[in-house]
This record gives C-alpha cells, structure tokens and sequence, in this order.
C-alpha cells in the first residue's frame, strides 16, 4: 500500500468507529451544506478529539499536518461515510484569515474555541438591498471610547441561530469611497442589542437568520487588521471562500445515489438504469463531472506549486453547482411523482415513526429546491462569470 | 372570446387579485389546513365549478379554450384549492356518465359539496372480489395530488377485464387516507380503499369508461398545461418587477444586458407555450384527429420551460427567491410537482413518439 | 372539399405540371435561402406567367388576390415540392414599400419589372462596420443638379452579382443626428462607378458581394419618401421583413427530411429511426416546432383580425431561426463522417456526374454551415432579445 | 514539462506564428494542393514527425500528454497536414508492430517521405481471398480522411476469424482512390484495394493487432480532442480580439455584457476540456485502469463544447464570421469534422455508458 492508501484506510476505519448510526443517519438527511446542528456539533467534537477538526490549518495553530491530497482523501472519505456537515465558516473561512490579520490575543482567544466547537461562527456579509456588491454596505460601527456601536441589519447569516459568534463587515468612514471606509469586526451574539431572526428557505427549513444591532457595544479589541481595512481582508477571504469547496466530491456522491436509485426505480418493464434516454442525459453529466475532477486536480497541482487559483475559483464555484443543479434535475426525474410530499419532520434525523414516502424522494426534492441557493450565496454564477470575463479574457 | 368567457375571466381575475393575494395564501398553507373553505364558496358561487359542465346540468358548457385565460389565472395565483381537478377533471368524466352518476354527484360538484380529485394515470385500478361472500372493492392509490383535501376520489375499477370509473366517497367506511403536505402548499394522499361494493359509485364502465380515461387524462395534461403558463407568466412578471426596483452597483439590475436577454428568454418559452396550449386546448375542444398528440406535445413543452424559466427566475431574484416568504420560488415548486403530472414527464415524450409515428 | 383544399388542390397540379425535374432538382439541392440563380429566375417567370409571383400584394398592382390562408398553403406546397427560392428582396422587400412612399411614376416603372424579373434587386443597407446598427451607416449622397452623387460601400449585399438594381440607406445630410439625414435611394447597379465583390461564404458558395460606389450619379426622381426621412422608411421595411416569413414551412420541410433520412441511417443493427437517444432529442424539437406554428397562426390571426405583429415578430424570428439551426445539427448527426466531403460542383444543378458522398450527406452539412448566418442576418439574435426586453417587457 | 517538451512547444509556436497564418493556410488551401510540400518537409526537419517515435528509432519517446501542447497548436493554427494521423496515430502502430515493419516504414514517417493516415474506426476490414490461384487483398475503406493526402494507409484486414493491420502503399497498382476535398480544408478520400496480397505489408497480427486497435482508436479520440481544444482556444481568442475592436451603439461589443457572460461560458467550457483531455492523456501514457473510459469521455467533453463554443464564436463576430475569409468560422468548420472522428459522438456517448458500467 502506498502512504495514502495506508492513510485512507485510518480515516476509513476511524470513520467505521466513530460514525455512530445516529450520525450517519444525520449525514444521510442532509439536503442541503448544513446538516442537524446537534449532530453537526456532536460530529465536531469528536474530530476534535481526534485532531482532524480543522485538516487545512497549519499544525501550529491544530491542524494535523496533512497534505493537500491526504485532505481531499479525508474530506472524500467524510462525505462518502455520510458523515454530518460541520458548521465551518469559523474553521474554514474566519480561522485562516485570523492567523494572517488577527492580534495575537485574538488568535490564542478565538483559535482553540473555534476547533472545539465552543464558539459558533457565522458570516455577516451581506445586507438587505447589497447581496452580491458589499462595497453598499450600510451596517455602521462608529467609535465611543474603547467601543464601537453597531447599528444596522445583516442578512443571509447561515447558522445565526446556533451560532455565539458573527464576523461582520461595518462602515467605519462615510466620507471616503465606498470600498475604503468598511471595517471587519468580531463580534458576539450574546450582546446587547442583537435580534436574530429566522428565514424560512423555499424547501421550508431554517439555515439563514436576518441579524438585526440596534446600538451593539463591541471592544475596538475585536477589530480584525486596520480600521477601513475591512475590504481586503474580506477580500482574501471571499478568494478562500471560492477556492476552498471541493465540488467532486459532493457531485460523486450525488452521481453515486443517482445510480443507485436508477436501478431500483421501475420504467416501463424494466428500471431507469435500462432507459437509453436517462442513461444517455447521466453520461453527458458523468462526463462533465469528470472534466470538473479534473479541473479542480489542475488548480490544486497549481497551488501546491505556489500559484493562487484566482479567477479558476470562479470557474470551478460556477461548474461545480450548476452540475449539482443539473444532478438534482437527475435526482427527481426518477423520484417522480413520489417528490410531491413535503414532510418535513421526516427530514429530522431524530424523527421516528413511519413517512408515508420513500426517504429518497424525500431528500431528493428537499436537495432540489434548496440547491436553487448554490447559485446565488457565495457570489452568484452572474458575478462569478463577470469575475471571469474581466480577469481573465480582460474585458 | 365571447361576453361569457371574458366576464368569466374578469370576475376570476379580480377575486383573485383582491382576496388571493400571496400573503393570504401563505397563511392559508400555515394554518395547516388543506382548504381555505370561504375560498372555496366563493369559487362555487362565482360558477367556476360550473365551467364545463354541460349547459342541462346547469353548467355553462366551455370547452378548454374557453377557461384557458382563467386556468392561467389559476396559475398564475398559486390558487391551492383542487378546484380544477374536481369541477374539470372529475367532472368531465361525471358528466360523460351515466343518467344516475350524472344526477348523484354533478349538482355536488357544482355546488361546491363535493370536492373531488383524481389519481396519477398509472395508478392500479382497483380490483372488485368476492370475499367471504361479500363483493369487496379494494386497493391502494398512491400519491393523489390534493387527495388530503377532497372529499372523492374518482378512482379506476379493473374487473373482469372491464374498466370502470367509480366516484369514492373518502369519508365512508372502509375508505382511509393517509395525507401530507406536498411543496407546492397542497396536501396529498395514499388513499386506501377496502370497502363493500355499492354499484351506486360507478360514474361509467366499459368502452365509455376507457373513452373516458383517454378524455381525463388528455385533458389533465391540458389543464396542468395551462395552469403551467400561468405560473411561467407570473415567475416572468415577478422578475422583471424586482430587477426594475432592485440595484446594484448603482444601476438598477433590469438595466444588465445579460440578465435582459435572459427574461426575453423568459419570455419567448412563456409565449411558445402559451400558443401550443392554446391550440392544443382548441384541438381538443373540436376533437381534432391530431388532438392527443397536441395535449401531449404541449404538456411536455410546458414542462421543459417551466422549470428554465422558474428557475432563471429564482437565479434572477437572487437570495430574496430563496425564501419561503417571497412568492417567486412557490412556481418553481409547483412547477417542479405539475412536471410529473398526470404523469412522468419523460414517459410523455415517449409516449408522444410513439403516437406521432403511428 | 372545403374551399382551401380546393385551392390547395389547384397549387398542387400548377407545380406537378410547371415543375420540370430542373427546377426541382434545384430546389432540392438549394443548401440556403436562395437557389441557383438561372433556376430561380426561370421559375420566376412562370410563376408570373400564372399570375402568382406576389402572393403578398394586392390586386391592383398583381398580386393573385389571396387570402392569408391561401397564401401559406401556397408558399407550403411550393417548399414541399421543392420549388426553387425566388430571388424576393424586390417582391418582398422594396414592393410593399413603394406601392405606401413611391410616387406614381415609381411604382409604375418598376412594380411590374419586379414581377416579371426584369429587375432583380438587391439591399443595400449594411456597411463594413455598421451591421445591426443602421445609424451609423457613412455612404453619402450629396446633391448635384439633378442628381445625387453616391459615394461609399455597402456589404452583405445578398445576390448583388445577379442582380441590376439596388435599394439604399444612403446619408444625406451629416449635420443631424445619426438617425435623422438618411434617404432611401433607388440605384442602377450598371450606372458608372458602381463595383461589386462577391463574398465567398463560409460553405463555399457565393450568395452575398459588397458593393462598392466611387462618384455614381443617381437622379433625384429615384428618391423614394423624403429627403432625410429614409430611416422611416426603412424601419417600415424591416418590420416587413421580420414578419413576412414563415418559419415554420421551413422547419416541417427540415423534419421531413430528418424523418426519412433516420429510416435510412444505419444505427447499430437497426436505424436511427429506432435509436431512443436521438429520437427524444427528435422530439423535444417536433414539439418545439409545434410551438412555433402555432405561435405563427397566433400572430397571422392577430394580424388579420387588423393588429400589428409588433415585437413578436422578434420572438418568431429568433425561435424561427435558432430551431432551424438545431434542426441542422439533428441532420448532421444523421450524416456522420460522410459529413465532411465538401464538393461545391455537386450542389450546382447543371452539375452532370458522379458525386462521391450521398446527396442528403453534401446537402446537410452545406446547410448546417450557411444557416449559421441565419441569426445574424436580418437583425441578430441579440438584436432580436433586445427588442423583446425593451418594447415587450418595457426593459 | 521537461526542457525537451518545452523546446518542442516552443518551437512549434513559433513556426506556426510565423509560416502558418490563416491567409497563407487559405492560399494553400485554395491552390488545391492537398498539401503544402514546404510545410511537410519543415515538420519533419524540425522533429515533430518524431515525436511519439520510440528512442531506439531516432524518436523522441513522448508520450500524449507531453505533445498536447503541440496537439493544442495544430487545432489553433488550423494545421491541415495530417502529420498527427501519419506520425502519431499510424506511427504508434508501426511501433508496436514487427521488427521488419518497424524497418520498412518508420524511418519514411519520421523523414517524412511516408505520408499514412488511418481509417474511420467503423470501417469494413479489408479481406485476404484465393482468387484465381492468387492471394488478393481486397475492400474499401470509405471517408477516410486526409486519404486524398496520404501516401499509405493503414489498413485493418481481416482473415480467418484474425485481425490484422497493413500498410497499403497508394501508389501501388491495385490501390486506387477517389479524392474529394473537405469542409476543413483537407482532401478525404474513398479508398478502393484489389492487389496482390504481399505479406510485406503486414504491421501486426492477432492479438497484437487486436490490442493496437484499441490503443488506435483511443489516441485517435484523444489526439482529436486535444486539437479541439486548441481550437476552441482559437475560437476564443479570436471572439474576444473582434468584439473589443468592434463597436456597434458607439460602444465596444466586447462592454456588452450578454455577451461577457457567453464569452466567460466559452473559457469554461474550454478549461473543463482542456483538463479532461490532459488528465486522459497522463491516464493513457500511464496505462492507468480507466484510460479508455477516460478517451471517450474526453473526446466527448470536446464534441460537445466545441460546437457551442465554436457556434458562439461565429454568433458573437456576426457577418464576418460567415465568410470564408475570415479565420473563425474554419474553426467551426473543423470541428463539426471532427465530431465525426473516429467515430459518431453519440455512439462515444453510447460506448461510455457501457464501460463505466462494466
């Protein structure tokens, strides 16, 4: 066996032991990027234990150490398992750009908590009215003593109702150009002054929170980087939030399930695995998500080699969910009419008791309408080819 | 259209503007309920459960192309109550029956009592035995559309390789139902049914019961198709209205040449399929030769719209279509349920080659 | 018999005798809008000789007095039967419009040479670097006595090198705006000074020239409407031309073709005609067709009923055009590699000989290349989308 | 890459950039020479005729991925000599084959002086028969392309239930062709042979012909794909080189942003496949388990891009595109060719299917 092959198979077998059926059971209900926040939280702790909670961190700050394919094997190995999501914008987004901009106290207080589940982090980005172009942002922050006071509203915060903690994007300076008089603060959800409010998604479940700061105290201690600096440090952020996802896999995982569901779905006398039509429609898919594999390997080697991804990210964030997307149509051209029921509670993986249809169909359509979303957080396909078009055919 | 057919729509379209705004609709699905009941007399006293019925049984005898503008309406409004199952549907096959089910059931759905709704055209019929000397009619329909929320079934009866139409009355014994929601603000049902046989509930049997299913289902994928273009027109207003209003980097998003060439998109798959179900629906309504391959052809062009046009729209939207509270996304998910009925949509076209060529 | 099958009745036998195997042959070898030139014009002129060369005009300037029925089953009967194209920019084009602007001395010289092929006319509205955007055209007309002096270029001049007479954009007056100082010229193409260039197009046929104009004298009496009002007048035109054709002729002809060429197709140990995969895509276009007709006899109804096409003539051009180029790629993939000989002389329908391809296989691929130009030509596709975003959703 | 590749790449750009511009192609094109004898014999002289060639015949040993640069840069430049079909596709054949058939025709394709080009993979195998007491090689390869080009083709044959691969001299009596020129600006041919059988001509028999078939037809497909790839970057290039020159409303059509966002979906399209087909390069150079599977998906992912991508490319420049003077539309021209080689992209599709199952 190869060192990766002996890797693979001690997160096979740490999978095996430590994937209770519970956990599993969550990571099979998942229909969109977060799973059941208990079982997230519970499945944290215990890659915490294990010291794999944070595979991209460097080992001084607790990662374990990996390379980038002992990661993308662990990651590939989590998702096959169905193993829960981690709620990870602390881990994944905040944490890196803290070893880079943060105070040393703030690295010392935030890092640790972060991995072990005591702080939950959410992102505070977007506002009503500026979803994809931040430099609107109307949130304020302005000084009082060793204070800020924050007023305003963000909005699309993922996991703000489980989360303790926010990062947040502010105005600090009206008077300069709208880029350059924006601040990034820490701040916490327990403080005065702050009302989260849950947004219902189209597929009827909770993940987004709108967060209202009415005259929020926050220490000038939580600014990250220079006061008005804000942009870029969001910036490298944004960069790491487009490079960081890995797509293949989920888009495997899907193709997996597909497969597998085609064969025991009835068409005509046989199964949809026998329909040309399905098949041929699959294939086209099949070969695309190869393209995209290859793709992703293409950016990864030119990392490794020292080279930033830069515009490739856009590429790979449109790909990556418009395929999803196009797999989700798969997904319920087999379920068919079984989709229509909505039964949300069977979605809770500590439901028991009898759903009056296939739990397949259930998760298919859920996955449907969520993934609508995947288009559109995180930047949409719209400014994604727009990045694309400007910095790389530089029109 | 004549003065009828333009009241009809007018009346249609302004109780629906005023009482079945989103809002309300949306507390209508929260409060659980499978039916606005005041909606739903208000339907029966305005005469749209009378639409198709025939002008003897006091109906006012449209054909399809007459109601497409209000069906469209339907569609448009996100209307929840199976209205169109019932008085269109079910009703089509009531009225083609016998003297006895015409009298027994169709004043009933008229007058809004009944509220019947139909199974997926490949359901099982049910099977009529002899049990202990009883003669039992049994079976299971899966996955009723608005089978929580009617009060009959008309269900298909296969017995000595003779097909019938039987109305099922849900509230009897023997009759069970096991409902959910369904994404589109519905509520669905496994009906089961284990009861003694009462010929009574046969609408029509034989040659006119397996003229009828042709009629049904023909027209169901008529009616859906309409509804379809209905929600395509207002995924389509809705879009442009919001990217009018919205802005982003100082300019308003209506105003970005890509996503403008998009909603012409939008817009010319809403009026492709506006046309083939309007003449699909006039096909029908003169029982032309060409008249199933027309309903099968336009259905299946409304489903391969609808879902490209409702989803540009969410992507257009933005995250505000994400949302539950914002309507847009509610076409995409009724579009996303129509596109499977009466049947699979891929099952459609293949039954659509294979009628074209023979 | 109704009426209308009386009257197709009728069509049916003028083609079965006027048809000679010539004419057909060109009209079955025809890979774009136009024909083979001599073949064309001879089915012109018996055409005329019937009485039915201008289905669209009315009576009083020779047109056959048809109704709109009667003229789609006309210009049906003669695709199915494989008439030669007539050379139509005068008939279809500049007719219509001089019988609303020209004076009484213009239409009487030339409505009736249009008819009888005495003169064939062709567009001269494009120029090298002003396509879609008529605006900004620079060929100039300045006034001298009793003349006009042209002097420019105009491109994209379709059967220039056939034809003897043109109809022009031209600018008369610079000191305006772009759009207000453009007349409408009627111009010899034997008057001095006048060159024309053939254009070989992409399949290696010549059907467009750039015509080029040093010093041509044009009398003032070829004006048509008023000086400086031929933006008006062309913009009457180009409604004409988006409206006046009948897209869906052209695709139930394509799917003729398609159909019986599938039968012919070997496919593993069967044909295509029974290959599920391209079957389904088959149909998907069948019902978009569908669509299209029926979205045409809308329109033919709004416009009978007295209403004006308006933008939809937009939407019908793009679909019209754009399924006709799908239809194309669905014959190329009847065709495969006998797809790739090219064999211009084998499309002439003088050509005597051996031909080492199949005819559907030379004529398919010639098509799929010419009918590239068909979302170009007579306003783009993109052109076509914005007219519909600005006049039909008020964008 | 290794210096050597670097130096090939880099040489190659070069002499293409400077000797190969799309007007000097046109007038070779145009002179009806199926090839430009000065170009061929400049290929040779700078080594790309040796490329693939093993090291123990003066070759350079490379593998696929190491030339898809060069492979990249015929597609771009519109290369029209069939150097890729004589010296890598026909040449790894004559490699694997027998000593003496090593012998007899590698040196010819590395020096230039042989000119092979290979069948569809569809064709009828030519077949060996005792006729009038003589051995006679027969049959006819149909659309083979550059055949009007070729000196030789390499032939499959079949006799007695064994495969075989032949070199058929053109020359030669008995070998006759009927030439045509192409959509791309290549000549094709039919192929007609009746000669007597000389076993001189043999590459390789039995199972090794069997295996050399394969490996063939799975470069053949990725030799394609990776000049589809070049030209798609071709297609590109040119579309955003005009649409920035290009103004229409007084505005760059390149500032358009419908047409930013097509052009963006171009590049992606043209990245998604140029990693495909590099990745299934490396796999075929490794032997690695799913190389085939991984042929087929590459050259399909470049049938299918390349005709959006080139469909675009001539939409976006608009009527110059459709002249043939202009370079862009050849780029379409050759990749509807190629769609068809080695073999129908739907039957790739349909092979795929079957391998990524088995």
């Amino acid at each position: 066996m190869t060192d990766y092959q002996i890797f693979r198979k001690s997160v096979k077998d740490f999978l095996g032991e430590a994937l209770t059926p519970e956990l599993r059971r969550a990571g099979e209900l998942t229909t969109s990027v977060f799973s059941e926040f208990s079982a997230a939280l519970a499945w944290q702790k215990k890659l915490h234990a294990q010291g794999w909670i944070a595979p991209d961190w460097p080992s001084e700050f607790g990662g374990p150490g990996w390379d980038i394919q002992q990661r993308s094997i662990f990651q590939e190995e989590c998702k096959l398992a169905n193993a829960p999501s981690v709620v990870m914008m602390g881990i994944q987004m905040l944490g890196p750009m803290l070893m880079h901009y943060g105070t040393e106290e703030q690295k010392q207080y935030y890092l640790p908590r972060m991995l072990s589940g005591a702080d939950i982090w959410c992102q505070g980005y977007s506002e009503p009215g500026a979803g994809s172009d931040l430099a609107s942002l109307k949130t304020t922050a302005v000084r009082d003593g060793d204070n800020y006071v924050v007023n305003g509203t963000k909005i699309w915060t993922s996991m703000a109702h489980h989360a303790n903690q926010i990062f947040c994007l502010v105005r600090t300076d009206k008077a300069v150009k709208p880029q350059a008089g924006i601040s990034f603060l820490l701040i916490d959800l327990e403080s005065p002054g702050i009302t989260i409010t849950p947004i219902v998604s189209l597929d009827g479940q909770v993940e987004q929170c709108q967060v209202f700061f009415d005259a929020v105290k926050v220490p000038c201690a939580n600014l990250v980087g220079a006061e008005n600096d804000g942009w870029s440090v969001a910036k490298s952020l944004l960069e790491f939030e487009r490079g960081g996802h890995n797509f293949t896999i989920d888009v495997k995982k899907q193709l997996r399930k597909i497969h597998s569901q085609a064969k025991l779905t009835p068409w005509g006398e046989k199964t949809r695995a026998a329909d040309p039509v399905f098949q041929h429609r699959l294939a086209e898919a099949e070969i695309d998500a190869l393209a995209l594999e290859h793709t992703e390997l293409r950016i990864k080697g030119a990392v490794e080699a020292g080279g930033n991804p830069g515009a490739l990210s856009s590429l790979v964030k449109v790909v990556g969910t418009e395929l999803g997307q196009r797999l989700n149509e798969l997904s319920i051209d087999l379920v068919g009419p079984a989709a229509a029921p909505q039964c949300l509670e069977a979605l809770d993986p500590n439901h028991k008791g009898d759903t009056p249809v296939p739990e397949h169909a259930l998760t298919a359509m859920a996955e449907y309408i969520n993934n609508r979303a995947a288009t559109i957080y995180g930047g949409t396909a719209e400014i994604q080819r727009t990045i694309i078009a400007k910095k790389v055919l530089g029109l | 259209m004549t003065d009828e057919q333009n009241m009809l729509r007018d009346s249609a379209e302004r109780y629906l503007r005023e009482n079945y705004e989103f809002a309300s609709r949306q507390n209508a699905v929260d409060s659980g309920k499978a039916l606005d009941i005041e909606h739903w007399r208000a339907f029966s006293d305005m005469g749209w459960t009378a639409m198709t019925a025939p002008e003897n049984a006091d109906g006012f005898g449209f054909g399809l192309a007459d109601i497409v503008p209000v069906i469209e309406l339907f569609g448009y409004y996100l209307v929840r109550e199976p209205l169109l199952e019932s008085a269109v549907l079910a009703g089509g096959v009531i009225a083609a029956g016998s003297e006895a089910a015409r009298a027994l059931y169709l004043p009933g759905i008229i007058d809004g009592s009944i509220i019947a709704t139909i199974p997926q055209r490949d359901s099982t019929p049910l099977t009529l035995q002899a049990i202990d000397g009883e003669d039992r009619l049994q079976g299971d329909l899966q996955f009723v559309p608005s089978g929580g929320t009617a009060s009959h079934v008309l269900a298909p009866i296969q017995h000595d390789h003779e097909n019938h139409w039987a109305m099922i009355d849900l509230s009897q014994q023997g009759a069970s139902r096991v409902a959910y929601k369904t994404h589109d603000g519905r509520h669905g049902a496994h009906i089961t049914v284990d009861l003694l046989y009462d010929d009574g509930c046969i609408v029509l049997s034989g040659t006119d019961a397996d003229a009828a299913t042709q009629a049904l289902y023909a027209r169901a994928m008529l009616v859906a198709a309409a509804e379809g273009v209905g929600a395509m027109q207002g995924a389509l207003d809705s879009t442009v209205e919001y990217t009018r209003q919205r802005e982003q980097f100082g300019q308003s998003l209506s105003s970005f040449q890509a996503l403008q060439h998009r909603m012409a998109e939008m817009l010319i798959q809403t009026e492709l399929a506006r046309s083939l179900v309007l003449a699909a629906c006039r096909a029908w309504d003169t029982q032309a030769d060409n008249a199933s391959t027309l309903a099968l052809a336009a259905k299946a062009k409304v489903d391969a719209a609808a879902r490209s046009v409702t989803q540009e729209a969410i992507q257009m939207h933005g995250g505000i279509a994400t949302t539950n509270e914002y309507k847009v996304g509610h076409y995409f998910k009724r579009m996303a349920l129509l596109e499977s009925w009466p049947q699979h949509r891929d099952a459609l076209i293949a039954e659509f080659i294979q009628r074209r060529q023979g």
